[in-house]
């Protein structure tokens, strides 16, 4: 059985300046309930990893909008001006990493793996001061994995034991953030009884999940 | 018929029945059109599906399934619903036969500029980087000029987004192919004769004999 | 449509000396029609990659016993003394690679990584003349890719597309595999329509799958 | 009482409700018979399950669901079917909080030999390896002496299985904690002197005024 918790009672484990990995891409499958908690209390120096910041004043963006992020290592930006315009004036700091790289260096993170070898990137600014690995004669480009305090993701289903699964789209990076969080706090749209999920359909394993929100607690 | 519809229709004719094809947000996604329907080829969104199809109609959308730029989609029957690991694994594998980007600058080496430009617009590269350093064709779909300038020129000017060589360039005057003995031009849009497509680029171009005038998809 | 095949078609696709992957843990999971059609035909000097070669005269073991395999990279043989007879006696060239290794330089070949870094087996004899990279002050065991001619996987369902759903625990390598072969063949128990796997369920997405084999062929 | 019921009864009292463990073929997997259906205590088979459970009653087999022994097993509500990569993700990312393994020899290090005898015995480090260097607590469970000889010995004569220090040793006689300031004697089995354990040990053991009798679990 895990621990249910409100998205205020989630928030409010999350202390200033944690490091934050959010699911989600462009906010489809993004755990909403937890940002607005987030946003409702205020918090600040808060680094982000994910793909991108959302729209303006949506999912992630809420967090651009009241100023709670300091830093973001995310893979685009360009649907967010606020966070473009954060980059540009220096208030927040923003690591642009390609999408490919990023995922994998999240699941490097949470596989227990000293890091990628990745052609991306290779011989352009994204990997200015990065370090390149000659293998056999070939050049990689080596990038470190990534952790967080905090993986706060969404789920479609969980069972009461924390096993989920993600619905087309609003997988993304979700099931990958669960194994890379210190803590993890899945946000599902609906929760079972244990049992419900067949063992071939559970996607992430209630054994990486820390804490479920409730469902309708406001 | 419109520039965009000349480069949609041509670069439709690269698509190959039984391959996995990613469309670029934008103009490249516009391809999709002058796809039959029992095509057999099956679009990937980067996002996480295998199968895209067209958008849903009006009041059935799912908010578990856009594209890569948050717009509602569909999904073809036989569709596969992929997190971000495996979508950039079948991206960086070799997997994905063909990826249709958009571009800024293309220059004599064949490189892609397609995704900053400093001090103007800082978007982050998403996909892009691991698109064309991974799939098996990159074709870059844009107009010839931008606002008047060539956008095919000697070197690039703006950041790369990859030192990769591109398969083909196709444009609305032109279908332009990169080789390590530079950029040759391969076919004349309807009714466009060479010189002005010369006078259109500032990259130097290889003029073979015979240039015959593209054929365009139905 | 793949194309569906015999197990005698598929194993006549497959030359001696080819490198091969194959599914299974100890023959659970394995494409055991397949291998019964190898030893049919009496195929030679094969390199197999896989978890284990099972035990005697029984699944991988079966290739074992009829001499067909000259280098198997796997993880165990414990259960199959007539491997670690042909380990002892030279017929037989086996690289024993840590399991959770073996199955990251699968997926990296087939994900299109430069390789793995990995503290298992670091500083042990498994670890002998292979590379250790530093990185910030700490040792990581380099290890490269794998890719192979041909991935023969098993699975529990296949779509007329080729896409797979496994069960189980006979899932294991099947799904890592059918990334990283030039060729893949799939074995499925099963044969539906399109459609009736949802996409949120399939494991394997058909653009991987090269054949099927039919179902009751003989 | 025989040794293997004294070392899977103490064994089992290392292992916490709502944790994740990973059990050895053999001596160890036998620990689960002392472990209570409502422990909260999820077991993994590293051939691909979270939430392994007792051999199913006769007739009732699934021969997709095995342990990584090839024996039949069951799976508990709530279970959850992980892939090779995934599988050994949960071993080297950490979120394994124990494994239970056999030893041939542990020595004043700590270090662990358990996966070959060079010349007699080359059954392949399986998953040995991952589970040594990955799981949060390595716990060697095994008989004090082989045929009268100690297997706690001040240097491992065969090839270590890790350079990691394994968290603890349980014998028959004797429970064991390796340190950086060498081997602690913790516990005497029941009825068992401190001079018999030393007299049955090579490696030289740092012994606390208070060496309690082990507690063994109902």
């Amino acid at each position: 059985m895990k621990k249910g918790v409100t998205p205020q009672q989630a928030a409010e484990m999350i202390p200033d300046g944690a490091i934050l990995m959010i699911g989600g891409f462009m906010g489809v499958g993004s755990p909403h309930r937890i940002i607005d908690a987030l946003v409702d209390l205020g918090r600040k120096n808060l680094t982000i990893i994910a793909n991108d910041t959302a729209r303006p004043n949506y999912g992630i963006g809420k967090l651009i909008r009241t100023g709670a992020v300091t830093r973001a290592i995310v893979s685009h930006i360009g649907l967010n001006p606020e966070t473009q315009k954060g980059m540009i004036d220096g208030s927040i700091a923003v690591d642009l990493v390609p999408q490919g790289t990023l995922a994998e260096r999240i699941r490097a993170g949470g596989f227990g793996l000293g890091g990628i070898l990745t052609k991306t990137g290779l011989g352009t600014i994204a990997a200015e001061g990065q370090r390149v690995i000659e293998i056999d004669g070939e050049d990689w480009l080596y990038a470190p994995p990534l952790k967080a305090d905090f993986a706060l993701i969404h789920a479609d289903r969980a069972d009461y034991s924390g096993n989920l699964t993600y619905q087309l789209t609003a997988t993304n990076f979700n099931p990958v953030m669960a194994m890379a969080g210190e803590t993890v706090i899945a946000e599902p749209r609906e929760i079972s009884p244990v049992g419900v999920i067949p063992p071939d359909h559970v996607s992430t394993s209630g054994v990486l999940v820390d804490y479920i929100i409730l469902r309708g607690a406001a | 018929m419109s520039p965009e519809e000349i480069i949609q229709r041509r670069v439709a004719r690269e698509l190959h029945a039984g391959t996995l094809v990613n469309l670029g947000i934008g103009l490249p996604t516009g391809v999709s059109r002058y796809i039959p329907h029992n095509s057999g080829i099956l679009f990937q969104s980067e996002n996480g599906i295998v199968g895209m199809g067209s958008p849903p109609p009006e009041g059935m959308e799912d908010i578990d399934l856009t594209d890569a730029g948050g717009s509602f989609v569909s999904a073809v029957p036989g569709a596969a619903t992929v997190d971000s690991t495996l979508s950039f694994g079948l991206v960086r594998g070799g997997h994905l036969d063909a990826t249709v980007l958009g571009g800024l600058e293309v220059d004599e080496d064949g490189h892609l500029a397609n995704w900053v430009v400093p001090g103007r617009m800082v978007p982050g590269m998403g996909g892009a980087m691991d698109l064309v350093s991974g799939a098996r064709r990159v074709i870059v779909a844009m107009q010839h000029t931008a606002r008047g300038r060539p956008k095919i020129v000697p070197k690039c000017t703006l950041p790369l987004t990859s030192t990769r060589r591109v398969t083909l360039i196709v444009t609305d005057l032109a279908v332009i192919e990169p080789t390590d003995k530079g950029l040759f031009l391969r076919e004349r849009a309807p009714g466009v004769e060479i010189a002005e497509i010369v006078a259109a680029t500032s990259a130097s171009l290889r003029i073979p004999d015979y240039v015959p005038e593209m054929g365009l998809h139905d």
